[in-house]
């Protein structure tokens, strides 16, 4: 068996008997956690790896759960997309015990883990966040009213993007304020609704939307359309864009966001994982790229397709 | 009905656009979705049933429905969800209704079976409609008609429908006779098996409806869009005062529990509390509402 | 007869027959202990359920409960100490099920009702007390209290099994446990026999709630984070470990030990499914579909005692 | 007489709306039967109830052995010595004999662990003493009626009580089941214990009690001693009037052939049934309770499927899948059980009427209410129904009214064939008297009539013809003066009645859920 290009090391056994568990946060509730999945069952099976993708729902006691029955099995590696900063610490600790490696993905679990695990992969979260910060805070002049729709409380991913946001808003655009902040769970529909009673309450006092991610900001794009705003009248900026936020962009719906691939994200964390199933050093952190995406440059990127 | 009065009343005067004839529509349109599941479900609690597998089957009819527009178009995708919403009713109805198997446990199996089923049908990724902005589909959740929105029409208009088959057809005296005496029923000529398994396909299709309008709504779905829509519109039912216990209950009773929830759950959210506030609201508001409800009935507040 | 009383063994032993063949990793003692332990949380809130069952009612709300003490025991030990800390946790599952159990005996609601109402108002206090986002323990050391291992038996999994053996022979051999029947065979005849019907409920309300914090606690350890999610719709697998153990749902008829039974099938199901790669979506029919064929077999062997 | 064990006092109690009883004083001697009389809805349960502690009086005192006493629950009564045997069975199905025996107070330590070997011994004691041939572990669920009875009865022997209270005891019970239970209330009485007896039945009454009390619209009537009264008498103080005439037997001739039915059988219910009813005929069917008889008319109607046999109605063979063909063809059976079978108590008379026809009450399948009201009107007048109005819920009423509707029901459609099985049980003199005329006036309107009924002098007195049932088959058919009790008993008595009596597995689960559902 010849090892990839990437791996820059020797294989110790064969990729096909090379046992990977890959455990994620909840390909069901969107778009980039969806393609995700997909990218890793497609990338793991072109490896030809022995390897299992599961889906905890969301549930980090299930998600624990997945974590032991994975030790049981004795794997060579576990990728795991923490459904949960912390709750999933002591299982962590158990496979490190057990003599696995564990690598995140996506999303790093709480400080006290991170000494049992061999990697964290994914995005910058809080670079995100302020990117976004500096698009909204440049579209609106530094000036105006905004609305903020959460992602899942409590997940990393939301914590970094909620305080790097606020803490570049608070130190470059002191003029922006906030009206209201409320959470969507990563959930279209329930964006929209969360919305509309902004919408309701606020009227037109409201200047611009920061959504976690573009999920979200296309349910706040249907309320916009729904309470009869013209493109761009709204600023709405956003995390992570996708496929239909990429339209949105081009046709002034969208003021902005940034590219984070779930397939570069996957790829990544299953490569990493591989590395260290077979022993060769890796990073403590590894990141994927997270351009800008505006009016101006959305041209350059291909529209994604999550 | 008098806390929920209260409730209206001192909402308004701090939020004040609370009442305004606007937000009253919008929260009549947030509603309709969970009002159009409650009025089929509500078929199915006369005959003194459950149908707790409502919820799921929202996501999966949503992710047909969007799916199927993609391949089909919007005409041949709704009559498809709609007959699918009617087939996962009749498979419910025909366990609860000719295999009389209990139908909390059966409708629980199917919430389960319908998640497995959804995530094999969209390979677990979301689905989108392609052509959002030009479909005339997006009607049915966006459009509107003579300055009312759609969804509320739709609701609305199966409301009517749907209470004049209960309270004026001899389907509808079945339903109501299934749920009061089942034996006697039988014994009467009622068909009580056949009643039971309409009561489900009803509400499949009750429930199909509710995923067009969602689908239009959001041109798209998740595969949890659905989660826990059936405890919403149990809630709903219990508080418009509907007995579990079957064999009572008017779909008017329904509208007027769904629409308590969404005017609580808009008030709160206005008042500007986060919405996990409006579940400790609801869970007074039921029990305050219900406990009401009995005491009037028995005469006493204390049983 | 025997056989169809005692179906749910079957379906055990022949769960764990088709697993042991189809996987090599799970006949381990390590997957067993592990099975046992994952087994436990539900486990708890379904022998609670089994006893409120037994009386013909519902708690729909044990999820919810499991969460807040799972909460309780996480966030107020950096304030007033572990122990404390769980002992107000436990205190809370009680306080939740009094608070169903008297508006039960109050208002003369269906327990239905009574706890799907709670179910929503009870998460809701959860989410106001942790501020919608997980806690965590300060110090991990927490974590190791149910690291205690029997053989290869764990602290968690003992608890559970203890308790389910001490509900089972409460059930038969007290007089609270022949008061359950009694109450939920026929509640009039036992009210006119002058058995405190309503006071009974409220304590087995109390118990199940109980239970929930027990459980809550334990998964508070486990996890050494509270999930403000934690639990939902825990109710519902419960729910169905119970039935699958053949309580009947009017009440009049139950017992512990087949919950146990009830409980271990659906864990192994969970279990052999995962250890077999399936994918998620066939778990999730898998268990629809064991859960109807449950009610089909009890049908056609026509237990008389599950109507 | 001897001591007085129990009084009451002008106890007076109103439910919302009703006074259902009216300054009632009443005493019970120790070592006496007496009787407590009444129309349907006269109070007599109401008043036991207070009596035992299950309801509390609005007014009135209670004396207990000369002292006053104030009943809060059941179990205070109980615990003085005083139980009610109930109108509805109050046993817990799935627990033990023993279990049920000392329900709710059983023998506990300290910890309330369960003595279970003092409990198997106190009942088996309790048994041994009614002469019970069934053991205290088994399952009440698997006892027939009248064993369960002997249960309720075991309670008294084994709390010792000095006041029994029995309401309507014999409403579900054979005639020889009848006599066991008699035995076991001589007993008590030789024993000092007081005794209350409730029926409508009146040659029980005479046989067994000591004074009768007459409850009238919840007010007291007068307390007499039985062996000075006659029935008429005593009819004349529940009803406020002379009865006329008590039963109505048809008079028109009997035309053509209706029904006929031919080797009908259904495994372990009955087996090759054969007969055949006219039109203008009552056709009664007698037998004891169990032989069957409502299994065969059921299965007539099409609730059950036979196992073998044939049908024929009006000249054709007919194979009813369901009740609603049989409806269509224009049958009609009056269930034996109001509640569970006959009327949907929480919906109002008027729905209730028009629920085995609907088709002829609406349009196009859509309601039409006008004409439901004019039948509605049309019977409450005929039977003299009293009810506040068509959506007033038939649980408001009282049994005789209900069975009225049952009636109206069935009636309503112009059947051909009409089926009543136990068409009065629990039902008083008046109504009954009345409903003996109606189904008089069914057959001379043209109709064919057969009556199923477990008391003989019923029978007798509505039927043209009679055929004698026992343990699943026809043993007899009499008519003209051959109708007599002599010949009836010595029909269905030919098999032996212990077996007639024994549920089949099918139906214990049909009692079960015969109790389950009363409220
Ligand atoms: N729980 C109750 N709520 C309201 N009304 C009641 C209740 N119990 C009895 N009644 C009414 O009180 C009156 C007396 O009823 P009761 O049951 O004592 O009659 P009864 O003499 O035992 O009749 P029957 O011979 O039919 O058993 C009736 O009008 C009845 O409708
Ligand atoms: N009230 C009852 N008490 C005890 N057993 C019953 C009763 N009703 C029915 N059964 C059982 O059901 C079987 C058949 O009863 P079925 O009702 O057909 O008899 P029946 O002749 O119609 O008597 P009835 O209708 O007067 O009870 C019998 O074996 C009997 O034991
Ligand atoms: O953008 C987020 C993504 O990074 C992941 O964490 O899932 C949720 C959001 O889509
Ligand atoms: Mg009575
Ligand atoms: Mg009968």
């Amino acid at each position: 068996d010849e090892a990839p290009e990437w791996l820059g090391g020797e294989l110790k056994k064969p990729l096909s008997e090379t046992r990977i568990g890959i455990t994620l946060l909840y390909p069901g509730s969107n778009a980039y956690q969806a393609k995700y999945a997909e990218a890793a069952e497609q990338y793991t099976k072109e490896l030809g790896l022995d390897a299992t993708v599961m889906d905890p729902q969301g549930d980090p006691a299930t998600q624990f759960n997945q974590l032991q029955d994975m030790v049981s099995k004795n794997l060579d590696a576990i990728v795991l997309w923490p459904t949960s900063q912390n709750a999933l610490i002591p299982a962590v600790r158990q496979a490190s015990r057990a003599g696995i490696p564990v690598i995140t993905s996506n999303s790093p679990i709480g400080e006290a883990g991170r000494r049992y695990i061999q990697s964290h992969t994914g995005p910058d979260d809080c670079a995100q966040a302020q990117q976004a910060a500096e698009i909204l805070g440049d579209a609106l002049n530094g000036e105006g009213n905004i609305v903020v729709v959460e992602g899942t409380p409590g997940y990393t991913v939301s914590i970094l993007r909620k305080n790097c946001f606020m803490d570049t808003m608070e130190d470059a655009y002191p003029n922006i304020k906030i009206l209201a902040s409320q959470t969507a769970e990563w959930n279209r529909e329930k964006a929209q609704t969360v919305m509309e009673t902004y919408l309701t309450k606020f009227g037109d006092e409201i200047d611009g939307v920061y959504a976690f991610d573009d999920g979200m900001g296309l349910g706040v794009i249907s309320a916009l359309q729904g309470a009869g705003k013209k493109p761009g009248e709204v600023k709405v900026v956003t995390c992570n864009l996708f496929g239909e936020g990429w339209d949105a962009i081009k046709n002034g719906w969208e003021t902005g966001s940034n590219k984070q691939s779930p397939i570069d994200d996957a790829i990544l964390a299953i490569q990493t994982a591989v590395k260290v199933a077979n022993g060769i050093e890796v990073p403590a952190i590894d990141t994927i790229e997270t351009p800008k995406i505006t009016a101006d440059n959305v041209d350059q990127f291909e529209r994604p397709t999550w | 009905m008098l806390a929920f009065a209260v409730f209206l009343l001192v909402t308004s005067l701090y939020a004040p656009t609370f009442l305004s004839p606007g937000n009253i529509l919008d929260v009549i349109r947030q509603v309709s979705i969970t009002g159009l599941i409650a009025i089929g479900v509500t078929f199915v609690v006369i005959t003194g049933r459950l149908d707790l597998s409502v919820g799921s089957m929202l996501t999966l009819l949503t992710v047909i429905m969007v799916d199927q527009h993609n391949q089909v178009g919007p005409a041949m995708a709704m009559a498809i969800t709609l007959l699918v919403g009617a087939l996962i009713g009749a498979v419910n109805g025909f366990l609860v209704g000719y295999m009389k198997l209990n139908a909390l446990i059966v409708t629980l199996a199917m919430l389960s079976f319908l998640q497995g089923v959804t995530l094999f049908y969209s390979g677990g990724s979301n689905v989108n409609v392609a052509d959002a902005q030009t479909t005339w589909f997006r009607f049915f959740g966006r459009g509107e008609l003579l300055g009312i929105p759609a969804p509320v029409w739709i609701f609305v208009g199966t409301a009517f429908i749907a209470s004049f088959f209960l309270l004026k057809t001899n389907f509808g005296r079945g339903i109501y006779a299934v749920g009061g005496n089942e034996t006697t029923s039988r014994f009467s000529g009622v068909q009580t098996q056949k009643v039971v398994f309409s009561a489900y396909v009803l509400s499949g299709l009750a429930t199909a409806l509710a995923a067009i309008i969602m689908g239009s709504r959001v041109m798209g779905a998740q595969n949890t869009i659905g989660q826990g829509y059936e405890l919403t519109v149990l809630a709903g039912i219990i508080l418009g005062g509907t007995s579990l216990m079957g064999g009572s209950g008017t779909i008017w009773r329904t509208v007027l529990g769904i629409s308590m929830l969404g005017f609580v759950q808009n008030g709160l959210l206005l008042l500007g509390y986060p919405y996990y506030v409006q579940w400790l609201v609801t869970w007074m508001v039921i029990i305050l509402a219900v406990w009401v409800d009995l005491a009037a009935k028995r005469g006493k507040v204390f049983a | 007869m025997l056989l169809a009383e005692q179906h749910i063994w079957v379906f055990l032993g022949l769960s764990l027959l088709l697993f042991s063949l189809a996987s090599p990793y799970f006949l381990t003692l390590n997957n067993m202990s592990n099975l046992l332990t994952q087994a436990a949380f539900i486990g708890l809130l379904a022998i609670g359920m089994t006893l409120v069952m037994i009386n013909g009612e519902i708690d729909l709300s044990v999820g919810a409960t499991l969460a807040l003490a799972c909460a309780l025991a996480v966030g107020l030990q950096s304030s007033i100490g572990v122990w404390p800390a769980i002992f107000v946790a436990l205190c809370s599952g009680a306080v939740m099920g009094l608070i169903n159990g008297t508006l039960l005996a109050l208002s003369g609601m269906h327990s239905f009702i009574i706890t799907l109402g709670a179910l929503i108002g009870i998460r809701g206090i959860v989410f106001i007390y942790t501020g919608e986002s997980a806690l965590m323990v300060e110090d991990f050391s927490y974590t190791e209290i149910v690291e205690v291992y029997l053989g290869p038996v764990s602290l968690t999994a003992l608890i559970f099994l203890g308790f389910a053996a001490f509900f089972q022979w409460m059930l038969t051999c007290t007089k609270h446990g022949r008061e359950a029947f009694a109450v939920g065979d026929n509640a009039k005849s036992a009210h006119e026999a002058g058995i405190r019907v309503k006071r009974h409920k409220v304590i087995n309300f109390v118990l199940c709630g109980t239970l929930a914090a027990i459980a809550g606690v334990l998964l508070s350890m486990r996890l050494g984070t509270a999930e403000p999610n934690a639990g939902k719709i825990w109710e519902l697998w419960a729910i169905i470990a119970v039935v699958l153990g053949g309580t009947r749902l009017q009440g009049g008829w139950g017992s512990v030990w087949k919950t146990v039974g009830g409980v271990l099938t659906l864990a192994v199901l969970r279990n052999g499914l995962s250890l077999l790669n399936t994918p998620n979506y066939i778990e999730l029919m898998v268990m629809g579909a064991v859960l109807v064929l449950a009610l089909v077999i009890d049908k056609v062997l026509g237990f008389g005692h599950s109507k | 007489m001897t001591e007085v064990v129990l009084t009451a006092e002008r106890i007076t109690k109103t439910f919302t709306g009703v006074t259902a009883l009216n300054d009632v004083s009443f005493d019970i001697h120790a070592g006496e039967v007496h009787a407590l009389m009444g129309e349907n809805g006269a109070g007599k349960s109401t008043l036991m109830k207070v009596l035992s502690g299950v309801y509390h009086p609005n007014a009135g005192a209670i004396h207990h052995r000369g002292e006053l006493v104030n009943f809060t629950s059941p179990r205070d009564a109980r615990d003085r010595g005083i139980l009610l045997v109930h109108q509805e069975l109050s046993l817990s199905p799935e627990l033990s004999v023993a279990e049920n025996v000392y329900l709710g107070a059983w023998p506990t330590n300290r910890f309330g662990v369960l003595k279970k070997k003092e409990l198997h011994e106190k009942t088996q004691a309790a048994l041994d003493s009614l002469g019970c041939n069934f053991g205290p572990d088994v399952r009440v669920g698997t006892l027939s009626i009248a064993k369960q009875q002997m249960v309720e009865i075991a309670r008294v022997q084994a709390f010792n009580a000095n006041v029994v209270i029995f309401d309507e005891p014999t409403a579900s019970l054979t005639e020889s089941e009848k006599e066991q239970l008699f035995i076991a209330i001589r007993r008590l009485r030789e024993r000092g214990v007081g005794i209350v007896y409730i029926s409508h039945k009146m040659d029980e009454i005479f046989e067994i009690t000591d004074r009768i009390t007459v409850l009238r619209d919840g007010e007291l009537q007068g307390t007499v001693n039985t062996r000075d009264v006659d029935m008429a008498q005593i009819t004349r103080m529940m009803i406020g009037r002379d009865l006329d005439q008590f039963f109505h037997r048809a008079q028109g001739a009997a035309g053509r052939d209706v029904l006929e039915v031919r080797h009908l059988e259904k495994e372990g219910l009955f087996s090759d049934i054969n007969f055949k009813v006219r039109a203008g005929e009552v056709l009664g069917l007698y037998g004891l309770i169990g032989a069957g008889r409502s299994e065969v008319a059921e299965t007539i109607f099409g609730v059950r499927q036979p196992d073998s046999g044939q049908v024929i109605f009006d000249g054709e063979e007919v194979d009813f899948a369901s009740p609603k063909d049989a409806i269509e063809k224009g049958m009609a059976l009056v269930p034996e059980s109001r509640k569970e079978q006959g009327l949907i108590l929480g919906m109002g008379g008027r729905v209730n009427i028009t629920l085995p026809h609907l088709n002829l009450f609406s349009k196009m399948g859509i309601s039409d209410t006008k004409k439901e009201l004019e039948v509605f009107n049309y019977y409450r007048e005929q039977l003299e129904i009293k009810t506040t109005g068509p959506e007033q819920p038939l649980s408001d009423l009282s049994g005789g009214n209900q069975q009225k509707f049952v009636l109206a029901k069935w009636l309503c459609a112009d059947p051909k064939l009409i089926i009543l099985d136990e068409p009065t049980r629990g039902i008083d003199v008046g109504s009954k008297s009345s409903i003996h005329k109606i189904i008089a006036g069914l057959a001379e309107k043209g109709l064919a009539v057969i009556v199923i009924s477990s008391e003989m002098p019923e029978v007798i007195g509505v039927s043209n013809r009679i055929l004698a049932m026992a343990n699943g088959r026809l043993v007899g058919e009499f008519s003209g003066d051959d109708m007599t009790e002599e010949n009836l008993i010595n029909a269905v008595s030919e098999v032996p009645l212990e077996s007639a009596s024994q549920p089949s597995p099918d139906d214990k689960t049909k009692i079960h859920e015969l109790k389950r559902t009363a409220p």
